[in-house]
């Protein structure tokens, strides 16, 4: 028999649970709690690794079994400093999202597609083979598209088929890549192999098809993101969304599209991730500014989240191309407080739709008086989304928009300007929908309870703690990114 | 009341085959053949025009004849029986008056066209005074034109009867 | 000598063919779409004996045997094919099967 | 006198098929293509293919045209149930453009092969040869024939018997 | 007569005489038509019994020179084709019967056929002359025929009966004049042969041979349904019945390209490249028109067999793969092969079970809310559609990885695109089927058949197999996984070039 | 090609005619006189030229003469006039053809040349006749239909049916044969019949494979359909079947057809089962052996035949009239056969004096072979004719199932015994 590592557990523990929980007869609460339960696990798991987690940068915990022997594909698995703080983020996010969740009153597919999606995203983290990553890519989306077409509302059926086909697309174009590299690596090498740390090897591609291969990568990380142009699905998707989907879209999957950009990417095409970093810190800063003037014409909350949270993907994505460490750095941070608060914002606006019924600012206004713990908790997260000094987000912003000083200056004083666009929209929204009075009845408002204030309170915490100290966060991290680094301005000197 | 169970013909293999029964067909009609290859004369046919039928009886249905009285005159008094019973109205009647007092009536006109006549036998059934017959023998009545088949009096008396002539 | 060039045989068969392959392209009338495959059966049937002649072997008798009753099995089928139709349609007209296709389009 | 009647057989020939594709009703088809069975029968024969002649007299203008003709007549199709084909000629003719290039194509391919014929043996084509070729070397296509025309029964019994209530 | 020789043709005597013996008792009124879905599910497993007798054995082959002069081969290859034609039948069988005995149209004489097809297309793969594989086919075909307007009372299934005879013949007769004009160029019809005799004649005029083998093309991608002859397929799998389209859609394609496999790579490899530019344009026409006509139907019937035309063109592009890469495209072949039948066949199963009790889902709105009445089944025909889709974790997925490796592999990587394009277009369909079963309130409740009998049995053991043909590996020993489908159709490639 | 073997061939062809066309009104005079005697009538005896009838022989010639003179009438419904005409000549012309392969004596050699005595010298046998007597069912399915006349259409699709279905337990039958034969040449065949089975009995087809025979006689009897087979006629229930429109000529050539493959089947019939040409234990080598012998046997016998048929003539073929013309008849045929008689037996004494020679010997054996041919045929002939007198009319669905449900099992089963036979003896 195999041995199970610690990262197959995580994997496997919430897939296997939620396979049991299907066949077996357990009510709605009972399936919540379990799911509960087994995100806590995986959270304590987490923090095991964390602490056991050595300051280099190279990939440690490596679970390694094969799979397709024919095609040398392999169950292989590991993390380095820069998955393990994803990791954290998700395993932090998930047991407070579903506390926050816990009164949505929802059945029990939604809990399990839940626990599948943490299965998935788990193994998209952990994936160092490529066709494996591709594998848990594709089955993270499953569940999503389940989540969205069960529990939406609206025109979900139109906005699932929608987001999912955008997806699938970009994912069979990175499909393709992958093939191609590992093609390639067979004529080199003479064997198969689909594990990254070979597939880096492969020096028999030609130039332009190093681009082309890059760019099927990028249009699947680009359309999880999303990029500019690959962003059309968004808006529909987030306002058709169930709070879980949108929470989980926004929070933990857009950022592992992040991630997986900085995982596979630079290793693989450092090269061509230095060429074409102008073009991609462009369409970043672009969706940056964009996306933030989109925002601030909309009335509908989820769908000003929507376009928040895609400006600051964009931020994220420009930092990531930045090419120096600042940015890079800032990018891994602004990730982590992205998450936290555009996660924490998705959950309350859940909770403001499910109280209230309604989506529109408009229709807002005096909740601070009826709610005063969640006006306590909308505001840290608003404060942290805007990037106030002591939180969390306001580090990151600031790393990434020294980075890209020094990329370019232009990009750095442009997105500098933008992140007060951001303050200002997503103050206009404070004020208008929480705080100040209005005439609209919303006396159904009900405030937190305690469970969910226990949700929330490690968040807030961690915003906090995060923008006060961060460099308790940042040496984990550190020595990964400058790996990546290295292997980036190595091939830059080459350039 | 019990069930009896009739067997059916035909069911035995024997004839189930039919050959047999086909073979034996056969030898039926090949005695035939030979025993009149063998000798023709042992065949019935009559060689028509030239050999006349001898066995012709008296209840033949033969073309009509109307008889006579015992003086030669006609015995048929215009009754007009034999025309109404004519199923093929293939009869002409025409009465009048008969002048030497031994009957009131006596036809002038008396026809019957052979070729409507179905020689059924009906206006002999119908004659109250038994004058007109069809034993007169003649089976054969050939003509060259329409005309020559309308039997008038006169003719019809000229046919003689056969009673007594043959057999 | 035509009668003994293989060339002037081929050229009979595919002439045939071509006809057969015309009759099933631009015809609607079953039996004569029949009629023309079987034709086409026909022309392949002359090619193959008249290879044979040409390489000396009897393979291509035998083939085109095998051919004649292929034919055979085929016209059982398409015959019995046909009388079922024609009950159902009262009509020889090829272009009238596509209940399929309508139904689809509307 | 042997390529007068080849020209006479072949002309024969494409003159039924052409009849076919042309003629309106079934019953006219159906017998130009007997025509051209025919003349074809008479061009195996002038091959020295004795038996194949006779195979195709036989079987197809005995056996499958007359079945064809059976039906036809079995049918008994009105002028007003066959098809309309106001087009025909137009698409016969485009059809035949058409097919110019392939014959001209594979008759390019022929033409590179040996034009006469081998000099024949004395019972060539007979029924000995080709029953001693059949059942040495093609002895299973010939027994699988038997298999197809089973098959083909079993279809004609299966459209062919009458539908149950 | 040398009996171990004909001791490898064991499956297929067994099949031919089931064939025969159910043709014999069809008339018998006693017996009923479970017994008789019975007696042809023990013939078939009698024969897939003996089949796998010789699955891992005869890494060998026979031409059977003894018996039937070299007019049969059999080798690894031809018996792991049988296997899959086989079990292809056997899971017919089973997921028909409650078709079967609901529709109590089907006379018995169904049965006798669908074996006679069987043994057709086993033959077919075991041919190693090409007139042998003409009436093979031709015994497949009439059968399939016949079994799709097998219920004749129904205008629909006899239409699509005619419209394949008639495109089936016309295709046959493309078949004999390449087979004749092969014949004219080598002299010879047997496969082995052919090969040696193009080889010979390698730099001299082979354009009688390139343009016969063009023609047994057309016929192969015909029967496959590729581009420009797709046309019929669509409405003849609409109109047979449902385990027959089945059948068809996942047997018979195995059994062409088991075929067409074995006279591409053996005789006329050394002129295959001739025809790489055509089939360039064919694969891309196939998929992309396949896509076109698979998104715009409205029956689900109808959309799978559209998309069948798509799975014809991924195969395809590993097909023309071969040239460069002979053993991995040619197993991805043989792989896909077995994907699509574990897939399509649980899909059309599904459905003729669940259409077999009325008539009315047969569109994709009468799947409308279809996992609240039966969670099961939308279950496993999600699992199929994800198959089919391509997504990981299923067999199609394996499947499209090994076909799209092989093309890259090869150099054909614009193929591959469009393949990936193809898959793409395909996510709409198929996961607009899934859409609809699970994010609709259910229409009417009142019908719920239930889950009964051996149907929906076999449908789960092929929604599993579809899984684990996704992921199975060899964790568990002894348990046949991706690398033991892999290997063994490696084993049979190779099983092609013994001399 | 020299003098002789193009008078051989004009004989050849000739000699065809005479039998299949010549022999028509023959026949229709013997079917007339056979029907009548079987019913125990006369038949038509009448009709005289200068007072000779020949037992009512020249009737027939009369007939023929009124058809070829009769008003061609044709209705003016039929569409289809010309194949309203095509189709008694097909009948006529395929029954014809199948003639041509009969072998009428065995192979003549005259020098070093060897003449096939069939009208057409091929020998593919057997698969002619199967080939032109299937073609001839074209011509009456082409007449029912085209005479626009249900009667006709419902002739024609009978006789359809009733062809295919006949022709395939023919067939079967024919291979069971042709094993035993093993070969398809009728000369082959009729030459292997002169030869002896145990020693003793001819090792004619009727003994060899009797089942067979049967199926294939009664075949033959569907495919010239004669009764019992004649349903496509069926004058009680469609008129006159696939000739009701037709007259004069037209048919003539359906008439006459019908007996010219009537006397077809005779004569496949009596090659294949009844010795051919051989007379029984008299084969081609014995006769050529001992032809003085023969000779001499038929100068004695002649005269004694001769003078039974003169006395069967002067018992019964005179005319009941006196003075009529016709008497003179008996005594001019009984002065012919006088001299024919002498005639003969003059000529055959020169021969027996003079020896013939080998040519001449050859000849003379051809000769009496195709008279020994002539006769059997005239019996079968005559088989047909009695057969139909005897027996009634089938009714449609019985004839399907006898030819399917019977006749062809027991073909099939027939191959079988005999392959079996023929293997295990290793023949």
């Amino acid at each position: 028999m195999m041995d199970i590592g610690i990262l197959s557990i995580i994997i496997f523990l919430p897939m296997v649970v939620a396979l049991i929980l299907l066949l077996t007869p357990i009510n709605q609460n009972g399936t919540r709690n379990m799911a509960f339960i087994v995100s806590v696990i995986i959270f304590c798991l987490a923090l095991f690794i964390y602490t056991n987690f050595q300051l280099t940068g190279t990939i440690q915990l490596r679970e390694f079994h094969p799979w397709i022997k024919a095609y040398g594909i392999n169950y292989s698995l590991g993390i380095d400093g820069f998955s393990l703080i994803v990791l954290m983020l998700i395993a932090t996010l998930i047991p407070s999202a579903y506390l926050l969740l816990w009164n949505n009153n929802r059945p029990k597919n939604y809990w399990i597609s839940m626990l599948f999606i943490q299965s998935g995203i788990s193994g998209t983290l952990f994936s160092l083979d490529l066709i494996l990553f591709y594998f848990f890519w594709e089955a993270m989306l499953l569940p999503v598209f389940m989540i969205i077409g069960l529990f939406g509302s609206g025109n979900r059926v139109y906005s699932t088929l929608k987001v999912t086909i955008y997806t699938i697309m970009g994912s069979l174009f990175m499909f393709v890549s992958i093939l191609y590299l590992g093609v390639a690596f067979y004529y080199e090498f003479g064997s198969w192999s689909f594990e990254l740390s070979d597939l880096v090897q492969i020096t028999t591609i030609s130039h332009g098809h190093r681009v082309l291969l890059f760019l099927g990568f990028m249009l699947a990380f680009s359309i999880k993101i999303p990029l500019f142009p690959f962003h059309t699905w968004l808006l529909e998707t987030y306002s058709n969304s169930p709070t879980g989907g949108v929470f989980l879209l926004s929070s933990i999957m857009a950022k592992l599209g992040a991630y997986a950009l900085v995982r596979f990417m630079i290793p693989l095409f450092p090269d061509i991730f230095v060429e074409l970093s102008s073009v991609f810190v462009g369409l970043g800063i672009f969706g940056l500014v964009y996306f933030g003037i989109a925002a601030i014409s909309q009335h509908n909350i989820k769908k000003m989240f929507a376009y928040s949270s895609a400006s600051h993907l964009g931020f994220i994505t420009a930092g990531i191309f930045s090419l120096n460490v600042h940015g890079m750095m800032g990018s891994a941070f602004l990730i982590v407080a992205h998450a936290m608060a555009t996660g924490g914002l998705f959950l309350l606006v859940g909770v403001l739709e499910r109280n209230l019924g309604i989506r529109s600012i408009d229709g807002m206004g005096g909740i601070a008086a009826k709610a005063p713990l969640f006006t306590v908790f909308f505001g840290i997260m608003v404060l942290c989304t805007v990037g106030i000094p002591g939180t969390n987000g306001f580090v990151a912003e600031l790393l990434i928009v020294l980075g890209l000083f020094k990329y370019n200056a232009f990009a750095g004083i442009l997105s500098a300007l933008t992140v007060l666009v951001a303050a200002s929209y997503m103050f206009w929204l404070f004020q208008k929908a929480i705080l100040a009075n209005s005439e609209n009845d919303v006396s159904a408002m009900v405030d937190l309870d305690w469970k969910e204030v226990l949700g929330l309170l490690p968040l807030s915490l961690l915003i906090i703690a995060m923008g006060i100290y961060p460099d308790l966060f940042l040496y984990k991290i550190e020595p990964t990114i400058q790996h990546y680094l290295m292997e980036i301005l190595h091939v830059g000197a080459k350039v | 009341m019990g069930i009896k169970i009739i067997k059916r013909e035909g069911q035995s293999f024997k004839d189930r085959i039919y050959l047999p029964a086909i073979f034996s067909g056969m030898w039926v009609t090949l005695k035939h053949f030979l025993r009149n290859l063998s000798d023709t004369s042992n065949i019935k046919t009559l060689c028509y025009p030239e050999e006349q039928p001898i066995d012709i009886t008296s209840r033949y249905r033969g073309v009509h004849l109307l008889t006579k009285r015992d003086d030669g005159s006609v015995r048929c008094v215009a009754c007009f029986m034999c025309a109404t019973a004519c199923p093929a109205e293939c009869i002409f009647i025409e009465a009048k008056e008969r002048e030497d007092g031994v009957d009131e009536k006596m036809p002038e006109i008396f026809t019957i066209d052979l070729l409507e006549c179905v020689f059924c036998g009906g206006c002999v059934e119908a004659c109250p005074c038994d004058a007109i017959r069809m034993d007169s023998g003649i089976f054969s009545f050939v003509a060259q034109k329409r005309e020559d088949f309308l039997l008038t009096k006169d003719k019809l008396l000229s046919h003689e009867s056969m009673k007594g002539t043959i057999c | 000598m035509i009668a003994g060039s293989l060339f002037s045989y081929i050229v009979v068969a595919m002439l045939l063919l071509s006809i057969g392959l015309l009759g099933v392209i631009s015809r609607k009338n079953i039996f004569v779409i029949y009629m023309s495959i079987e034709l086409m059966l026909n022309a392949i049937n002359l090619i193959f004996i008249a290879l044979g002649r040409h390489h000396h072997s009897m393979s291509g008798h035998i083939m085109a045997m095998m051919v004649i009753a292929i034919a055979a099995a085929e016209a059982a089928v398409f015959l019995s094919l046909i009388v079922v139709l024609y009950r159902r349609k009262k009509s020889l007209d090829s272009d009238i099967f596509r209940t399929l296709a309508q139904k689809e389009s509307l | 006198m042997l390529d007068v009647i080849f020209l006479l057989l072949s002309s024969f020939a494409i003159g039924g098929a052409l009849g076919m594709v042309l003629f309106h009703q079934p019953v006219h088809s159906a017998l130009s293509l007997i025509l051209c069975i025919i003349a074809l029968s008479g061009l195996f024969a002038l091959l020295s293919a004795s038996f194949l002649f006779m195979v195709q007299i036989i079987v197809y203008a005995g056996a499958i045209i007359t079945l064809l003709i059976f039906i036809i007549m079995f049918l008994n199709v009105k002028e007003a149930n066959l098809p309309k084909e106001p087009h025909k000629n137009i698409t016969l003719f485009l059809g035949a453009l058409g097919l110019i290039p392939l014959n001209i194509l594979i008759l390019r391919a022929f033409y590179k092969l040996p034009s006469s014929f081998l000099e024949k043996n004395d019972n060539f084509g007979d029924i000995k040869p080709l029953g001693m070729e059949l059942f040495e070397h093609w002895l299973l296509p010939f027994e699988l024939i038997s298999i197809l025309l089973l098959v083909a029964l079993i279809g004609a019994v299966v459209f062919g018997r009458k539908e149950e209530a | 007569m040398n009996w171990v020789e004909l001791s490898y043709l064991l499956p297929l005597i067994v099949i031919g005489s089931g064939a025969v013996i159910l043709m014999l008792l069809s008339p018998i009124e006693k017996i009923s038509m479970e017994r008789f879905s019975l007696l042809t599910f023990i013939f078939i497993f009698v024969a897939l019994l003996c089949d796998l007798y010789y699955f891992g054995v005869l890494y060998t082959s026979f031409p059977l020179k003894h018996i039937f002069s070299k007019m049969l081969i059999s080798d690894s290859y031809s018996v792991y084709f049988d296997a899959l034609l086989l079990s292809g039948a056997l899971v017919t069988i089973l997921v028909g019967m409650h078709y079967f005995q609901t529709k109590r149209k089907f006379k018995k004489e169904f049965f006798s056929l669908f074996l006679f097809s069987v043994f057709g297309m086993m033959l077919l793969v075991h041919a190693n002359e090409l007139l042998t594989a003409f009436i093979a086919l031709e015994i497949a075909s009439l059968s399939l025929y016949v079994m799709v307007g097998f219920q004749k009372y129904d205008t629909r299934r006899v239409e699509a009966s005619y419209q394949y005879l008639v495109l089936g013949s016309l295709s046959g007769v493309f078949f004999l004049l390449g087979s004749a004009l092969i014949y004219a160029g080598v002299g010879t019809t047997i496969l082995g042969d052919i090969g040696k005799e193009v080889d010979m004649l390698m730099g001299k005029d082979i354009s009688l041979v390139v343009i016969g083998g063009t023609f047994l093309l057309v016929t192969f991608l015909f029967k496959i349904s590729a581009f420009p002859f797709q046309n019929w397929t669509i409405d003849v799998y609409d109109g047979a019945p449902l385990p027959v389209t089945a059948f068809m859609a996942a047997t018979f394609k195995v059994a062409i390209f088991g075929f067409i496999l074995r006279i591409m790579l053996v005789d006329l490899d050394p002129i295959r490249e001739i025809w790489d530019e055509l089939f360039f344009v064919i694969i891309t026409a196939t998929l992309l028109y396949g896509s076109f006509l698979a998104v715009i139907q409205r029956s689900l019937k109808r959309m799978l067999a559209a998309s069948s035309i798509v799975h014809t063109g991924y195969i395809l592009i590993a097909f023309v793969s071969i040239g460069v890469v002979g053993e991995s495209a040619s197993s991805s072949v043989i792989y896909y092969l077995v994907a699509y039948f574990l897939s399509s066949m649980g899909a059309f199963g599904l459905i003729s079970y669940i259409t077999a009790d009325d008539h009315v889902r047969v569109t994709y709105e009468d799947f409308r809310g279809f996992a609240h009445v039966h969670p099961y089944m939308a279950a496993m025909l999600s699992i199929f559609m994800l198959s089919l889709a391509g997504l990981p974790g299923t067999i199609g997925f394996v499947g499209k990885f090994y076909i799209f490796t092989g093309a890259i592999e090869a150099g054909n990587t614009i193929l591959a695109v469009f393949g990936v394009t193809a898959t793409f277009i395909s996510i709409y369909y198929y996961f607009k089927l899934i859409a609809l079963m699970y994010f609709y309130p259910t229409a009417e409740m009142e019908d719920i058949p239930p889950l009964k009998g051996i149907a929906p049995l076999v449908i789960g053991f092929i929604a599993f197999a579809v899984i684990w043909g996704g992921i199975g590996n060899t964790f568990v020993a002894y348990f046949p996984g991706i690398d033991f489908l892999i290997d063994t159709a490696r084993l049979s490639y190779m099983s092609l070039f013994i001399k | 090609m020299n003098m002789i073997s193009i008078s051989i061939v004009i004989i050849n062809v000739i000699l065809a005619l005479l039998f299949s066309l010549g022999a028509a009104p023959i026949l229709v005079w013997i079917e007339r006189r056979v029907a009548g005697f079987i019913q125990d009538r006369l038949g038509p005896n009448r009709c005289h030229i200068g007072g000779i009838r020949l037992g009512g022989l020249i009737q027939s010639f009369a007939d023929m003469l009124k058809l070829v003179f009769k008003e061609d009438f044709q209705s003016s419904s039929i569409k289809q006039g010309f194949l309203f005409s095509l189709a008694p000549v097909l009948v006529f012309g395929s029954a014809f053809l199948t003639f041509m392969v009969m072998p009428f004596a065995d192979d003549l050699k005259i020098g070093e040349q060897v003449f096939m005595m069939q009208g057409l010298p091929i020998d593919l046998g057997i698969l002619w006749f199967l080939a032109f007597a299937g073609l001839s069912v074209y011509g009456i399915m082409l007449g029912g239909w085209a005479s626009n006349n249900k009667y006709s259409l419902l002739g024609a699709i009978r006789a359809g049916a009733q062809v295919i279905s006949y022709e395939a337990a023919m067939g079967l039958s024919l291979v069971s044969i042709l094993i035993t034969y093993g070969s398809i040449h009728l000369g082959d065949m009729v030459a292997y019949q002169g030869t002896l089975l145990f020693g003793f009995i001819p090792a004619w087809g009727i003994f060899l494979q009797p089942l067979a025979a049967i199926i294939f006689i009664v075949t033959a009897f569907a495919e010239a359909n004669r009764t019992p087979f004649d349903i496509a006629e069926g004058e009680s229930e469609i008129v006159g079947g696939f000739h009701t429109e037709y007259s004069a000529m037209r048919f003539g050539l359906f008439f006459v057809g019908e007996y010219v493959a009537m006397s077809a089947s005779s004569a496949l019939i009596v090659t294949l089962f009844f010795g051919g040409y051989h007379l029984p234990y008299l084969n081609t080598g014995v006769l050529k052996s001992n032809m003085p012998l023969v000779l001499s046997f038929i100068v004695i016998a002649l005269p004694l035949v001769s003078y039974l048929f003169a006395k069967w003539i002067g018992k019964n073929n005179h005319w009941k009239e006196e003075g009529n013309i016709r008497n003179r008849e008996s005594k001019i045929l009984i002065q012919g056969i006088l001299v024919i008689n002498v005639g003969i037996i003059f000529l055959l004494g020169i021969f027996l004096r003079e020896g013939l020679g080998e040519d001449g010997v050859n000849i003379a054996t051809a000769v009496i072979q195709i008279a020994t041919f002539a006769i059997k045929l005239l019996l079968m002939n005559f088989v047909f004719v009695w057969v139909r007198w005897t027996l009634p009319r089938f009714r449609y669905d019985q004839l399907q199932d006898l030819g399917w449900k019977v006749l062809m099992p027991l073909a099939i089963a027939n191959i079988l015994v005999t392959a079996t036979i023929v293997v295990v003896m290793g023949v």
